[in-house]
């Protein structure tokens, strides 16, 4: 199904609406045209709707609806972002100046936390990956499942102690948190994938030749695709929602860190603009996987 | 399952003094996992078996800073926390969204915080330089540590390296050769030290110095004036498990052991180190009646520095944050 | 809504000047080229042509699964913006859903009319009896073999009485015996509702035996080649299937469109 | 695809190994034994690996390969686990009976905890579904989706200071914390499952006279079963890793509450006890959810 | 391996007391009854039969896909154990992999097998040419009409050159002169390479044309009823396709299999 039209069935031209007849004109260039003037649509909708949001915000804390401890102003927030980004002096008055905050500035703790999700949830796709589609192709699947169970539900705030005596207090422990909170959903979502995959499918090419790891890569994984593209989206989120966890050690430079340091200061406005921004990675992350899911499944719903 | 059941056995026990059947308060409580009379009180049931007409409600808070969200919110009327988080309460601009007051001292953090140094060689903070310290940061414990690293004149951006570890983890990383020291309470201060470590300083210490920290007892100025006499009765009560752990500590010991669930033994070492004030002492000069302010002063003056608060208050205002009036009525 | 038999609108199909192309990879793919095509009400409009030509493209636009690149597609005066009840569609690949048993898929559409059990269970019953799948009635659609599938789904059709019933090659999968019962009773049906009936077939055979009207496409890009009435009469009346076949017009329209498919595949 | 022999593609009589020839003895039945002899099989199976797991973690902590303050032995974790769930002296020979831990048993607990997450999960199904068929379908989509994922990409740690000023430090805002944890990978499944549906079943149905309502009923919902099914049992496991995070703070009674209490005492026993209750109570529940996907959906790889 | 022309084994498909019966809740529902059948190398065998009579699962047991209730089938004396290259299958409703274009799909067989560059284009644009694909080469099964999904599905099973081809009704979605081409360049490969062919088809005429023997089955449950020799020899040769269909022997081997189907379909 198409993304906006769907129900009304008519999926073929985007939009919706029939366009009209245009003479000798171009129907590739007119759908391309139809294209953009969405795409603007769309920037439009979302603009309006984050305008509105912000506004309601502003006026909640301006009628003075929440006390700013736990909802500061916008104005309260976005200060704290900008200082945060800037070198400035430690208080009003003060000739000493630090830079950003913790001695780094609010992106330098963005890109520290986002190298360490990268690493984990990479390692998580090539472990969760290969593990789902074992498990979901061999009896290994029924001996490995409860342990996957298992270890998917386990509350980081719980084990974490036991990554840092294992692997020190350094990133590596970090990681692996971020690895073992993005991994099950890519394996749970492979597995899942694998079940649906038509069994004609797997007989059709077993009948070509293939060979069991073949059937695997030429089969499988392709029609397992979507699912584990979906996985990966959740793990991606799982990710960002771990990062404090894993960041309460030691974890500066890390927005996360940083926004557990500052929650413990009672400092709101920072933690919110932490959480404005992670947000805001976050969904700049997921676009992108979205693009890559429609560059590479484009047969959704028609096959 | 419902929450808020207390203590089975120990409930039935017996009010010390003439109970008070005309307090008819709903007190709710937060409370931290702190060896010190509030959990003795809480244990035996005290406030509950002498006001019998109160209705007590026990707040478990993980650390002061969440004590304080339970103010703003509304959720709570009494809370233990530490020096920093009711200096940080008591300035601009949180003291706008918490209105509360310190009332009570559970306990002068004594060698119950202490710096523990891994190298056996190292027997001065000034030969940490260049080392790695972990300390929970916000704490008690990251005020002693900044305030000793400072007083050395030792730079805790650039001399040291400080990492925030919460206290249960650090006996991995000391394990691992990952951290130098650690300032930190018990147990892990007592792991750490079996572990090889070597006390160096504590903050006995740096209380010495001038810059002492407490676990607090504060309550809603609306509520403390409104309730009197229960605070009354609560800082009696207070006052009595003082005076229990100096006077029968085996009792108060298997009550915060119960608490905490712990040995009554490891309860009774801890409480080692800290000191416990009766009314009569805090409702003094030294304490609730003057020097607390002085000294929430200086800790902000201090927190300031490093980024914890934006403004510091005047003398006055943080005098007003103080209230020995419990205190004093309750040593009468 | 809620009657199961309607009466069938008296307004005919027209498509004017219809074109379209699908995008793929960028470039256009020309599917139909300026099609006009009146389908009178009542009619029984068989089309024919080689694989690949537009039939099923015509079908869909003609369902509303689809807009057209150009031109217009309008039943009763009114333009098509999407499917509707009053046009049933058999499609090529069954589509039978797979959480509904066969009776289920059936019923569905008397069920999403909210027509009364005892009607419904009846209609169903009748349906399921016609195209012979009584005794699998509780089976799902997985559980079916290839033609049964078919059966099933033209059932689920017929059973939801549209005015204008579109069929793309419902009779493809199914032996030669089954075929010719399936082909009488849908000429009942038609004869008895006076329904409109868009049949798209690859046998030659069929096309002229069915069709009051046979149409035949030419292809890349699809135009239609040849239209012809086929309403064979002996007395002036219909003629009886078992005649049908040895009328001289038969024979001769048979030969006409089976050139004209041979005509329009000769330049590809 | 069935469960065991996936890609040999002889998916029609289980096991794998074809039946010997029976004479007249009715084929059902021996399907049935097959099925009880492969249930027999796969418990030994995991029993064995359980026990070999539990024996490797008994030799690692007997020849003390690790300290038992990060891993104590199995006797230990089993006598805390016994410890919290009885009445017993707070020491040897002490006369004061305390009650499990911090008055409650252990699997009062649990249970507690289990009601939180049974609340917070099912309006995660409640919201997540109709949300997803909803944002899957209509503009809607467009509009929330960035919502969405700010949302789920929130690091728990980070606003439940927020959720306890809003809701109180009570259930409440325990509740909504797991709801937050669940609901997203719930709704986002859901969306991609929709997008899966097969636009000529939403076709067929609109032809055969579905309102825009039955369509998301009859056809639209049941084809995206199998994904919103694999969603739930994701949002299961994550509400069961926000379990700590949404008791830190007075979550007494609480597994995670326990836990993290325990943790701060340095009690690696019984911490170690609450996180294997954990992941026992989930692979239980998952084991459920699977049964119920089972009988939900069991055209999957078939059509 | 990776040879793409083998020499075909010289064994026969042989199938002894095969019978097979699904579980469709619980109950049991008989599919195939007591099979007896052996196919010798290079037969070309038709099989025809009522709609929902077994002919399907009797050839997915052929192929391996599942196992039979009870009996065997063995190829070339060894016991099908699953699905092999060297039996390609044709299915009845075309899997054809989405996420690959249709050239891809057709070179499938010999990428896996690693035939070498040359060779695979080489014999794919042959099979691409002979179902008159060459201009859909790049786009997705998704985005050809039935008919050429079908083709596509030929071409990649012919392409893979299989000792054994099991092809369930290939032709059915084919206009009738695509069909008739495809008949025949099946025909001349079957003469030219001495492979076995099992071909399920719904028309008689088809079955008695193509086949080298012709079977039908009767329904519910399946048996083979008609078995017939249909080499039809004009002066000792195959006959050519123009003349076999005046041949008296083939009329009269139509109406057997036409009234086989019939009869076995009566009690049903
Ligand atoms: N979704 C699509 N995307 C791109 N091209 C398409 C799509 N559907 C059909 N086509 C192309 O449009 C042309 C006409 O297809 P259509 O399905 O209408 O043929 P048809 O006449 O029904 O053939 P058949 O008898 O084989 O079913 C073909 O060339 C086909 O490749
Ligand atoms: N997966 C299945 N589960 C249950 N029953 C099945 C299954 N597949 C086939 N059947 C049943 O087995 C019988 C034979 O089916 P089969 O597909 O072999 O028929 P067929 O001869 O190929 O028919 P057609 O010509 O319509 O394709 C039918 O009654 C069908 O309902
Ligand atoms: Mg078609
Ligand atoms: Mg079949």
């Amino acid at each position: 199904m198409t993304d906006t039209s769907v129900d009304t069935g008519a999926g073929t031209t985007a939009g919706g609406r029939a366009p009209q007849p245009t003479g000798g004109n171009g129907a590739a260039a007119l759908e391309r045209r139809a294209k953009r003037a969405q795409r603007l649509r769309r920037l439009g909708l979302h603009t309006a709707s984050l305008v509105g949001l912000i506004l309601v915000w502003w006026l909640v804390t301006r009628l003075e609806l929440v006390r700013p401890l736990y909802l500061p102003s916008p104005g309260a927030v976005w200060d704290a972002f900008v200082t945060a980004n800037t070198d400035h002096p430690v208080s009003e008055g003060s000739d000493r100046i630090v830079r950003g905050e913790q001695n780094y500035y609010l992106w330098e703790h963005l890109v520290a936390s986002l190298q360490r999700i990268a690493i984990g949830v990479a390692a998580g796709v090539v472990v969760g990956v290969p593990l789902g589609l074992l498990m979901g192709t061999t009896w290994l699947g029924v001996l490995l499942e409860p342990y996957l169970n298992f270890v998917r539900s386990l509350p980081p705030l719980a084990y974490v102690g036991l990554l840092i005596a294992w692997f020190g207090i350094g990133d590596t422990s970090k990681i692996w948190l971020l690895f073992l909170a993005a991994f099950p959903p890519i394996a749970v979502a492979t597995i899942s994938g694998v079940k649906g995959v038509r069994e004609d499918q797997v007989n059709a090419v077993l009948t070509l030749g293939a060979s069991r790891r073949q059937t695997l890569t030429t089969v499988v994984l392709p029609s397992t695709l979507p699912e584990v593209l979906t996985g990966l989206r959740v793990g991606v989120g799982f990710a960002w929602t771990t990062v404090v966890a894993a960041e309460i050690d030691n974890g500066i430079p890390g927005i996360g860190g940083l926004a557990y340091l500052a929650g413990g200061q009672l400092r709101t406005d920072l933690v919110i603009a932490c959480i404005i921004v992670i947000g805001f990675a976050a969904i700049a992350l997921d676009l992108g996987l979205k693009y890559l899911e429609r560059a590479l499944v484009p047969w959704r719903g028609k096959a | 399952v419902e929450s808020g059941r207390e203590s089975t056995t120990a409930a039935d026990s017996d009010c010390p003094f003439e109970p008070d059947e005309s307090i008819e308060t709903t007190a709710r409580i937060a409370w931290q996992p702190i060896p010190n009379g509030d959990l003795v009180v809480k244990d035996l049931g005290l406030l509950e078996a002498c006001m019998p007409n109160a209705k007590i409600e026990w707040v478990q808070a993980a650390s002061g800073g969440d004590v304080v969200e339970y103010y703003g919110g509304g959720d709570v009327d009494l809370g233990l926390m530490g020096s920093s988080p009711a200096t940080i309460a008591s300035s601009e601009p949180k003291v706008r969204d918490v209105d509360l007051a310190v009332v009570w001292i559970h306990d002068v953090i004594g060698d119950a915080e202490s710096l523990v140094v891994k190298d056996e060689n190292v027997t001065e903070i000034s030969q940490l330089k260049g080392g790695k310290i972990a300390v929970p940061f916000s704490s008690t414990a990251h005020y002693s540590l900044l305030q000793a690293l400072i007083e050395e004149g030792i730079d805790p951006n650039k001399d040291v390296k400080i990492i925030n570890l919460a206290p249960e983890k650090m006996p991995g990383a000391w394990q691992g050769d990952q951290i130098d020291a650690a300032w930190v309470w018990d147990p892990t201060q007592s792991q750490l030290l079996d572990d090889g470590g070597t006390r160096i300083l504590s903050s006995e210490d740096t209380a010495e110095a001038g810059r002492p920290t407490f676990d607090l007892g504060t309550v809603d100025r609306t509520f403390a004036a409104e309730n009197e006499e229960f605070m009354t009765m609560w800082a009696k009560l207070q006052d009595h498990a003082v005076k229990m752990i100096a006077d029968d500590p085996d009792a108060a010991a298997e009550s915060v052991a119960v608490v905490l669930g712990i040995e009554p033994d490891a309860a009774r070492a801890q409480f080692e180190g800290l000191t416990y004030l009766t009314a009569e002492e805090q409702a003094g000069q030294d304490y609730l009646g003057g020097k607390l302010a002085e000294d929430m002063l200086t800790t902000a003056k201090f927190l300031l520095d490093q980024g914890g608060i934006t403004k510091v208050g005047t003398p006055e205002e943080y005098a007003e944050h103080v209230d020995a009036g419990p205190a004093r009525r309750a040593s009468e | 809504m809620a009657d199961a038999v309607r009466t069938p609108h008296r307004q005919p199909v027209e498509i004017a000047g219809l074109s379209h192309h699908f995008v793929v990879g960028g470039a256009e793919v020309p599917a139909l080229d300026r099609i006009d095509l009146t389908i009178e009400p009542g009619e029984f409009v068989t089309l024919a042509g080689p694989s690949g030509c537009g039939k099923t493209t015509l079908l869909r636009l003609l369902a509303g699964f689809m807009r057209p690149s150009e031109g217009t597609v309008s039943v009763a005066g009114e333009p098509v913006r999407g499917p509707s009840e009053e046009r049933g569609v058999v499609f090529q690949q069954a589509t039978l859903f797979p959480w509904l048993s066969v009776r289920r898929n059936v019923e569905l559409g008397l069920r999403l009319r909210k027509v009364d059990k005892a009607e419904r269970e009846e209609r169903t019953r009748q349906h399921l009896e016609l195209v012979g799948l009584t005794d699998f009635a509780d089976h799902r659609p997985y559980e079916l073999s290839g033609g049964m599938q078919q059966r099933c789904q033209i059932a689920r059709v017929l059973a939801n009485d549209p005015d204008i019933v579109l069929m793309d090659e419902p009779f493809g999968a199914l032996d030669a015996l089954t075929r010719e019962r399936l082909q009488e009773e849908l000429l009942e049906i038609w004869r008895a509702t006076g329904k409109t009936v868009l049949f798209i077939t690859h046998s030659v055979d069929e096309a002229v035996f069915l069709g009051s009207r046979v149409l035949v496409m030419s292809p890349r890009p699809g135009r239609i080649v040849l239209d012809e009435s086929a309403v064979l009469t002996e007395n002036g009346e219909r003629a009886a299937p078992d005649h049908l076949r040895a009328l001289p017009r038969f024979v001769e329209l048979r030969e006409a469109v089976r050139e004209a498919i041979v005509a329009g595949q000769q330049p590809a």
